[in-house]
């Protein structure tokens, strides 16, 4: 009977437009040609696959540029399952560039510890391919496998340092704990496919709630694919694995997971929310809003307690995930869903920004103090002037002080919050305001180490940084600086005609 | 129909393996355990498919099959490395980190 | 302004000095500044900056004074000079020399600045400047040898302008700032010697004492503004501070009686601290810490008249508000008659000369006030006239006699004593001026004392009249006790010259010394061996002023020599304001920057006074219709015997004590009791002798005066000293526990219980992967149901 | 909105002319103090040319209008725009802040304080100056917010590095109440804007301007008003700082070094009452006539609580701070009342208050320096050892008390006059009992003020320092090697202009108010001022 459907239906090839599809293909390229040179070159000669990598991800923004200066704005694939348009470009050249500057930050770092350099890359590579093909994904399957895609290279990348049973741990956790995720959330869109009887995200949007009614099944597949992504975010309650995998991993792994990963996981809920599901807010507005609260919430409160500058900015990040969830909480509340989603996408690209800034400054004092202690920062400005000036500007944008990029972000989530301007918004307008005061304490208190303690044990050797680390870190701080006092430059973005197909459009 | 028991069969599939995950403590049986998730949805989908009468749900059982044959190939690395590191994999010992 | 003179011209001759009466306390003030900065290189230390501007402001208020009375002269001649003698009369009508400037406005209100010229003003005007004068010549001398020589004359001066700056005030904003002015250097003057603790307690007292009454003046200016501003802005084109503006609401009878009530009684309590009137007197005794010309001028003559100034100043608000035409009972007359009688007893008890004429101060406040409030207003004013002579007189001759013949000490009973041999110039002026403070006939105490019990009696305020004469006797008693223990009987201490260095005064003047600048040890070492000398006359620079003063002290007061028939009342003539209604030109007649009120008197004014009958349209007046008592022999010798009575029986007690020892007298004492004592005051001066000497004796003796000096020392003193201590402990407590606690606990607490929560959480990171899951499924699992219950 | 728009580049110039200095001086080598020192200073004074020169151009007959507007597109999306301009109000704060800080500059010259490092301590105070003097131009609520927080940092590691021993606890906690203020402030700033958007009428486009908020806020209801209001208040009252905000200050101005304790006082405190003025109030009117009485009476406590605080310091810069609650409380109760003599009152006030408490800060320092300490129970006999300084300080107690001929006077006596007749629709009965309690309290500051000169300045110095004088204090001229100096050539540079400044205003108010009164008037055009 099976094949009797399959019979019923006429194969015809696809129209494939390789402009649209050209940064993927030279991320594949590249993929290939890393491991080929790789093969080749000896291990003093390693470090090239580090600069090739670099050179891929720059080559693959080629084409994104070409793309966003051509005039047709939308371009779908696929009948509609891959499609690239401006959201889709923004949010990929995010990423490309969050993995090159990540790149930057490895070359040092796993040079030194002589790992496995072209394998590294090549994983990188793989990870941030998934994550551009998330950017395009409006199909169940598509964005499962770009899922996946982009989730095993760095279950891999986070159990990277063999030896150190830490890294080990932070990788088998991250991995099961992202496994059973993802199971769940496959078991959801089972659900979805099965009511909707389509996985393209579009028909499910217009088929959902046809006026409103549905039943618990709709309800339980929304929620575990959700859940699925709020994994992915690391949003409390399932933030559980971050803590641990971010502290084990390497740190430039850590700090690809805590911006690049995390910004995956948003796009992929951004799209799932203003295509897969716009008409059913009511499921998801509750869910995402506890989400949030609770998020930014427990976030602020445990990064309280951190001792570890790694964990630390774990829990930063994740009370900040809690922030960029806060806009969602309204999106499907009449006039908010624009300002949103704008929301999400200007604090997506903020916090990439700052955070990666964050872990650049953190690798490269670490790389002098040998130790991931808050503590081990003292006297850091009187020694080190440029490097705590560094440290205090992203920082301070995390804290959301203008004129940094920081407060734009956060300026952007109040905003739509407050666009909404139902009580629950509102509600959550204050709990945003108060949790934004309350971060300050910690970022505050690294800040006095930096600025107001001694150096421990007259640690004053000054710093050196490698050229690498000193272009990661002129990047992000001119992206910091320019988002926030120029922040028209990224406000135009993620405007919501952009997002093909929201509202079943 | 016999959709209806597919899906019962599905959802029990789904809950075993939920049941795994959470109460075993050997690495190998978790993996076994969501290995057993995946299928259940995998026959979800089927069952979907025949009843929706598309071929979307078998495309996508195909996709997760693939996939989830990379997943266990990774999760059976890691176990190996944890076992080489620390001769064991029972789960609950692994908390060097937490707090 | 022009249009001003024309309309000026109209009825009243003005002249240069009228017009620029502003200049007089400008003079000084630039003096001030010139000492400041230029005083120490000069060759008299700056002090000839203070004494050429002191006179040079007193000849233009001597020439705007003659000006003045010509203008009056001139306005009677052009009227009717028909003043119908008894129940009332009413002079024409002499428009004070208003010239106003706009100072700053805000919210469109304007602060003005300038003069506001008329017989009062410059009554004070000429004594300020007078008196001044006198007391920079006379310190030129006491003075010398002084550390801070300097300093000293530059807040004399700032004083005297900022004295006169408030007297000659047109709103009530310029007179606030010359009445803190005034407080500021009264606070500097005393504390002059600041070396020593007790000086500067005592100006931090006055400074602060006074600074308690002047809430009232803040708070009365506000009610008073903004109840008259409207009427004073339509009627007259003049803002709600404007003086002349409020006497005219305040008669216009469109005031509101609370607003005039409550903004009276405000403004009182500011002329209760300043001029020490009970119960915020106790201030001044203390002030005589200051040096002695300090006291003379700012603390018995001039500064603390300005209560009683500003009580005649606005005086229709007073009449009104307090309804003193139709009472005879009131807040004024009753601080007034409680402040003679306290006062003249305590000064019975002090042993400081300078405290003794401190205590006759307040005492002859209390007269003005009970004046005043008795709605004899010409002869309170005319008192602040007399008084200012004879007190200066007495203070700078108490100055000369330490200065010279007690070595710096001021203890009568210690130091001095028959003095009167060895400084026969500085006891013959001091005798003069004690007279004319009793009220002996024919010297200026007399005229103006005398006519203020005599109104306050005829305006139905008997029972006052009665505490006026009482007042009377006591005056005349303390101060021949007074003069007794300083220039008669035998010599003691230093007035004996014994030379004791452990003497308080001496001991801080001698500190000076030492730390006098280096060119000052020359007139140093001159000036401090006085001691040695023994005591001996002062120098020229001190016995002129104090003989000018004597000289006043008896003639002034023919200035106003009601028993010689009203052509004898200049005084009255050309201080008293006219309280007939006149016709006012609207605010047309203020020209761009100034505003200027020039009453049309003659055509339709009316002869009837302000009061008695109601207003026309478009007429104002400016003061109450005060009735004058016909000045009658009898009621004067009643009051004369009264003051004979008290120096005769004070002499001859004084004689009993201090030259006759009689010990069987004092036995009596012994067989005292207290209940019999009380009715003994006036009489057993024996029993009076042997309580001298211990303070607690003499309250048992003297309930009324143990009461008064309990009251004043425990509760009143009391009050002023410990208000700042309660405050401080209160001060403590609520910082320590309130803002330490509370409102910073809280804040603290919430970062505490913040990290404490945090705490909680962690377990939940227990680094457990199965538990990891199981969180994350529960969750789910609670989430889906909970979606799952509320969606279907 | 009328505005004249001519010479718009002066006020950019002015907000931004320390930048440039802050960007010179990050080249410069640490160890070079001398330039850097010099490089700030000049920046500063260039500054402060800009400033003069602003004054000269400054149209005085049209005070009330915005004058150099300037409007420029910033952040399009969100219709938020670079608008400044200056008009009266705004005037007097943004010359003050220009002056102030080239004054701080002058005395830091040889008053770094420990640890040194005058590069970043006067590059943090460069940042400061372009935060001040932004948020007094800025017409545009989102560039307000954003200056109004860029000077957060710089104060918290000015205070948190080179402050006191407790400098630590008291920059977080400056810097935490401040925080959550604007937080607060910011949710309030958005509500508004969408709020008003609802309320605009056809083709009008919607946007953070604050003229055009003030013209169209009234069209709000009266609940919504009152929330937004609230907002706002409590982000400006923490900076004010008013009762039962002010924990902060005491802490921050105790343990910031002398520069920032002046800053603080001169131009930051400012920041929230300017905020009242200038934003909340105009814009809400109804939600302002709700608030006033509360506001009014937090002032009152204000002043009480302040003087209170003052009699129970035993540290002169403790006692100094906590006068500064009181003097803000009578700024505050002036604002309270809504006419137009009261605002004329409170922004005098502000000025005024910027000039004598700051000397009074600088004074602190300078004592701390020549004694090593604060305690008022140790001090004794200043006028004895160095009598300028001692004078100058009974001069600026003089002042701060609210006596009459200077400064002080003219922001007090006003305001507590205002508080007699309050705008139309406030409780008149209040307002006066207000008026009562504040009179007594300028009773309350001439007892604390007199209290701490007469204990410091006044009587014999204490055995411990009065070695090494032998009353040639009086010429200032002990050549004994200690640190018992008199005024010195920097502060007399640095403090003249202060002391001037306090006489003169307050001899003729007038320069002031004549300045501010339209700016007020059109302020208050909603209460019918």
């Amino acid at each position: 009977m099976s094949s009797s459907i399959l019979a019923r239906v006429p194969w015809q090839s696809p129209a494939i437009d390789y402009h649209a599809i050209a940064p993927e293909i030279v991320l594949a390229g590249g993929i290939c040609l890393i491991i080929l040179v790789d093969l080749f070159i000896s291990e003093s000669r390693k470090w090239i696959t580090a600069s090739l990598a670099g050179f891929v991800m720059l080559g693959a923004l080629l084409p994104i540029l070409t793309l966003a200066v051509s005039d047709s704005d939308v371009r779908t694939m696929f009948d509609g399952r891959y499609v690239v348009d401006e959201f889709a470009l923004t949010l990929k050249a995010l990423f490309l560039v969050a993995g090159y500057v990540v790149v930057l930050l490895s070359q040092n770092h796993v040079e030194e510890g002589d790992y496995y350099q072209g394998e590294y890359y090549t994983l990188l590579l793989t990870s941030v391919t998934g994550m551009v093909m998330m950017a395009s994904s409006r199909d169940l399957v598509s964005i499962f496998v770009a899922l996946e895609f982009l989730s095993i290279p760095a279950y891999m990348l986070a159990a990277w340092r063999k030896r150190d049973r830490k890294s080990n741990e932070a990788g088998v956790k991250y991995y099961l704990l992202g496994v059973f995720a993802s199971a769940v959330m496959l078991y959801g869109m089972s659900l979805l496919y099965g009511v909707t009887g389509s996985t393209l995200l579009s028909e499910i949007g217009s088929r959902l709630t046809v006026e409103g009614q549905f039943g618990g099944v709709e309800a339980l597949g929304i929620t575990f694919v959700v859940i699925g992504f709020a994994f992915k975010v690391s949003a409390v309650p399932f933030h559980s694995w971050a803590p641990d995998t971010y502290e084990g991993a390497p740190i430039p792994v850590t700090a690809f997971l805590s911006v690049a990963s995390k910004a995956a996981g948003f796009v992929a809920l951004v799209t799932l929310v203003y295509v897969g599901f716009p008409r059913a807010q009511d499921v998801w507005q509750p869910f995402i809003w506890v989400l949030a609260a609770i998020t930014m919430t427990f976030g602020n409160l445990l990064a309280l307690r951190q001792s570890n500058i790694v964990r630390l900015l774990a829990y930063s990040s994740i009370s900040q995930g809690g922030f960029i969830l806060m806009p969602l909480a309204v999106a499907g509340t009449g006039d908010a869903a624009g300002p949103a989603l704008q929301a999400v996408v200007v604090y997506l690209l903020v916090y990439a920004a700052m955070n990666l800034g964050m872990f650049a400054v953190v690798i490269t004092v670490s790389r002098t103090t040998r130790s991931g202690e808050i503590s081990s920062l003292g006297g850091l400005f009187s020694y080190a002037p440029a490097l705590g000036v560094l440290m205090t500007i992203f920082l301070a944008s995390l804290a959301g002080i203008p004129p940094l990029g920081g407060w734009i972000a956060k300026f952007g989530a109040f905003r739509a919050v407050l666009e909404a301007g139902s009580g629950w918004a509102y509600a959550i307008a204050v709990i945003g305001a108060v949790n934004s005061v309350v971060a300050f304490g910690y970022y505050g208190n690294i800040m006095r180490e930096v600025w107001m303690k001694p150096a421990p044990h007259g640690e004053t050797t000054t710093v050196r940084t490698p050229s690498s680390l000193v272009a990661a870190l002129s990047i992000t701080v001119v992206g910091t600086l320019l988002f926030g006092i120029l922040p028209g430059t990224i406000m135009r973005f993620g405007d919501l005609v952009d997002l093909t197909g929201a509202f079943g459009g | 129909m016999l959709t209806t028991q597919f899906l019962l069969l599905g959802a029990v599939l789904f809950c075993i393996g939920i049941y795994g995950v959470l109460a075993r403590k050997n690495a190998v049986m978790v993996l076994m355990s969501i290995e057993l998730i995946l299928n259940s949805v995998n026959l979800n989908l089927l069952a979907f498919s025949v009843r929706n009468g598309s071929v979307d749900g078998n495309t996508f059982a195909l996709y997760i099959i693939a996939i989830a044959a990379a997943e266990v190939g990774v999760g059976l690395a890691m176990v190996l490395l944890i076992y080489r590191n620390r001769r064991t994999i029972a789960l609950d010992e692994l908390s060097e980190m937490k707090g | 302004m022009f249009a001003a003179e024309a309309a000026a011209e109209v009825h009243a001759s003005t002249g240069w000095f009228l017009e620029h009466a502003w200049l007089i306390p400008i003079i000084p003030a630039v003096a001030f500044a010139l000492i400041i900065f230029f005083g120490k290189r000069m060759p008299m230390k700056g002090s000839e900056f203070g004494v050429a501007s002191m006179f040079a402001s007193l000849v233009l208020a001597v020439g705007a004074a003659w000006q003045w009375i010509q203008r009056v002269d001139g306005a009677s001649s052009v009227a009717h000079s028909a003043v119908e003698e008894g129940a009332y009369h009413s002079a024409p009508f002499v428009g004070p020399i208003i010239r106003e400037w706009t100072w700053w406005q805000s919210g469109g209100v304007e602060f003005g600045i300038g003069q506001h010229i008329d017989g009062l003003a410059l009554t004070l005007l000429v004594v300020v400047a007078f008196i001044s004068s006198l007391v920079q010549v006379y310190s030129l001398e006491y003075l010398r040898g002084d550390r801070r020589y300097t300093h000293f004359f530059a807040a004399l001066t700032l004083f005297s302008a900022g004295m006169l700056g408030m007297v000659l005030a047109p709103n009530m904003v310029q007179l606030i700032l010359g009445w803190e002015i005034m407080g500021l250097c009264s606070f500097l003057l005393i504390g002059h010697w600041w070396e020593e603790e007790a000086n500067s307690r005592a100006a931090l007292k006055a400074f602060f004492t006074v600074r308690v009454g002047d809430v009232g003046l803040l708070v009365g200016t506000g009610i008073l503004f903004f109840s008259a501003n409207s009427w004073t802005q339509e009627n007259l084109g003049v803002s709600g501070f404007n003086i002349s503006g409020l006497s005219a609401w305040a008669m216009s009878g469109a005031a509101s009686q609370s607003a005039l009530t409550w903004g009276a009684v405000a403004l009182f309590v500011a002329c209760i601290g300043k001029s020490g009137q009970f119960p915020l007197h106790t201030w001044l005794p203390d002030a005589m810490a200051g040096p002695t010309p300090v006291s003379s001028l700012l603390h018995s003559s001039t500064m603390v008249v300005a209560g009683v100034f500003l009580v005649g100043r606005l005086y229709p608000v007073f009449w009104e508000g307090m309804k003193i035409g139709d009472t005879n009972i009131n807040f004024i007359v009753l601080i007034g008659g409680i402040t003679i009688v306290i006062a003249a007893l305590l000064a019975f008890v002090q042993h400081d000369i300078k405290k003794v004429l401190a205590y006759s101060t307040v005492s002859q406040l209390g007269y003005m006030m009970l004046g005043l409030g008795a709605g004899a207003w010409i002869a309170a004013i005319f008192h602040i006239f007399t008084h200012a002579f004879f007190k200066a007189c007495l203070f700078l001759a108490a100055g000369s006699v330490s200065h010279s013949g007690s070595h710096h000490s001021f203890d009568m009973k210690k130091d001095m004593g028959g003095l009167a041999k060895k400084m026969p110039i500085t006891a013959t002026t001091w005798i003069i001026s004690t007279l004319a403070l009793a009220g002996v006939f024919p010297l200026a105490g007399f005229f103006s004392k005398d006519e203020i019990i005599d109104n306050v009696g005829h305006n139905g305020y008997n029972a006052f009249m009665i505490v006026g004469l009482s007042g009377a006797f006591l005056t005349a008693a303390y101060m021949t006790r007074a003069t007794y223990l300083t220039f008669f009987g035998e010599s003691r201490g230093a007035a004996a010259g014994e030379h004791h260095d452990n003497h308080g005064a001496h001991a801080v003047h001698d500190d000076h010394g030492a730390h006098a600048v280096h060119d000052d040890h020359g007139a140093h070492a001159v000036h401090d061996d006085h001691g040695a000398k023994g005591p001996h006359e002062s120098p020229k620079l001190i016995t002129v002023p104090l003989m000018i003063l004597a000289a006043l002290a008896v003639v002034a007061g023919l200035a106003n020599a009601t028993p010689f028939g009203s052509n004898w009342e200049r005084f009255k003539k050309y201080v008293e304001p006219s309280s007939e209604y006149v016709m006012v030109e609207s605010a047309s007649a203020s020209g761009p920057g100034e505003s200027i009120v020039v009453p049309a008197a003659e055509e339709g004014a009316k002869k009837e006074g302000c009061a008695t009958v109601a207003p026309d349209e478009g007429m104002v007046c400016y003061f109450p219709t005060v009735s004058h008592a016909k000045f009658k022999w009898s009621k004067a010798a009643l009051s004369l015997v009264i003051v004979a009575l008290g120096l005769v029986s004070s002499w001859l007690f004084c004689i009993q004590y201090y030259t006759r020892r009689d010990r069987r007298l004092v036995g009596l004492t012994e067989r005292n009791t207290v209940l019999r004592g009380g009715y003994k005051v006036l009489w057993n001066k024996y029993y009076l002798d042997a309580l001298y000497e211990t303070v607690i004796v003499r309250a048992v003796a003297y309930p009324i005066s143990r009461a008064a000096y309990w009251l004043n020392q425990n509760v009143l003193d009391g009050i002023v000293n410990t208000v700042g201590k309660v405050a401080r402990r209160v001060a403590g407590w609520v910082y320590r526990n309130i803002d330490q606690r509370v409102v910073d606990g809280a804040v603290n607490g919430s970062g505490a219980a913040a990290r404490g929560s945090g705490g909680v959480l962690r377990p939940v990171q227990s680094g457990k992967v199965n538990q990891y899951g199981a969180l994350l499924f529960a969750a789910a699992a609670i989430g889906a149901l909970i979606l799952v219950i509320i969606n279907t | 909105m009328d505005v004249l728009r001519d010479q718009n580049w002066v006020l950019s110039a002015g907000t931004f002319l320390p930048l440039v200095g802050v960007l010179v001086m990050l080249f410069i080598p640490k160890a070079e103090e001398e330039l850097s020192k010099l490089v700030a200073l000049l920046t500063a004074v260039a500054t402060l040319g800009v400033g003069v020169y602003t004054l000269t151009q400054f149209d005085f007959d049209q005070a009330d209008k915005l004058q150099f507007f300037a409007d420029a597109e910033w952040i399009k999306v969100i219709s938020s725009n670079y608008t400044i301009g200056l008009d009266g109000m705004s005037l007097p704060l943004y010359f003050l802040s220009m002056v102030v800080t080239v004054l701080v500059m002058i005395y830091s010259w040889n008053h770094i304080p420990s640890p040194g490092n005058p590069k970043a301590f006067l590059i943090l105070m460069l940042i400061l100056q372009t935060g001040m003097a932004g948020t007094f131009v800025s017409q545009d609520l989102i560039l307000f917010f954003v200056f109004f927080e860029v000077v957060l940092l710089p104060m918290y590691f000015m205070i948190g590095v080179w402050g006191g021993e407790q400098r630590q606890y008291a920059s977080l906690k400056f810097f935490l109440y401040t925080m959550f203020g604007s937080a607060l402030m910011l949710v309030a700033f958005i509500a508004l804007f969408f709020k008003v958007r609802g309320a605009l009428p056809e083709g009008v486009e919607a946007s953070f301007s604050i003229p055009q908020l003030v013209e169209y806020g009234g069209l709000l209801g009266r609940s919504a008003q009152i929330w937004i209001f609230g907002g706002m208040f409590v982000g400006f009252a923490v900076k004010v700082p008013m009762f039962p905000f002010h924990t902060w200050l005491p802490d921050a101005h105790t343990q910031a070094p002398t520069q920032g304790s002046v800053i603080l006082a001169a131009i930051l405190l400012k920041l929230g009452t300017y905020g009242f003025v200038r934003i909340a109030i105009p814009v809400l009117p109804e939600a302002a006539k709700e608030w006033a009485p509360w506001i009014g009476l937090l002032a009152v406590i204000g002043i009480i609580y302040g003087a209170l605080g003052c009699l129970a310091q035993t540290d002169m810069k403790r006692l100094i701070a906590f006068s500064s609650v009181a003097h803000m409380g009578f700024v505050m109760l002036g604002i309270s009342t809504l006419t137009p003599m009261g605002f004329n009152a409170a922004i005098f006030g502000m000025v005024a208050h910027g000039l004598i408490t700051g000397m009074l800060f600088f004074i602190a320092g300078s004592v701390k320096e020549r004694y090593h300490t604060l305690e008022i129970a140790r001090l004794s006999g200043m006028l004895k050892q160095i009598p300028k300084l001692g004078w100058i300080l009974g001069f600026c107690a003089m002042a701060s008390l609210g006596l009459p001929g200077l400064a002080g006077f003219w922001g007090e006596f006003p305001a507590i006059l205002s508080a007699y007749s309050p705008a139309v629709g406030l409780p008149e009965e209040t307002f006066r009992t207000f008026m009562v309690i504040a009179a007594l309290g300028t009773v309350f500051a001439a007892a604390y003020l007199l209290w701490l000169f007469q204990r410091t300045a006044f009587g014999e110095p204490k055995p411990e320092f009065a070695g090494g004088d032998h009353g040639h204090g009086a010429h200032g001229d002990d050549g004994h090697g200690d640190d018992l100096h008199d005024v010195n050539i920097f502060e007399w540079i640095a403090w003249t202009p202060f002391l001037i400044a306090i006489v003169v205003f307050g001899v003729y108010p007038q320069l002031m108010f004549k300045v501010i009164d339209p700016a007020v008037q059109v302020a208050l055009r909603a209460f019918g001022g």
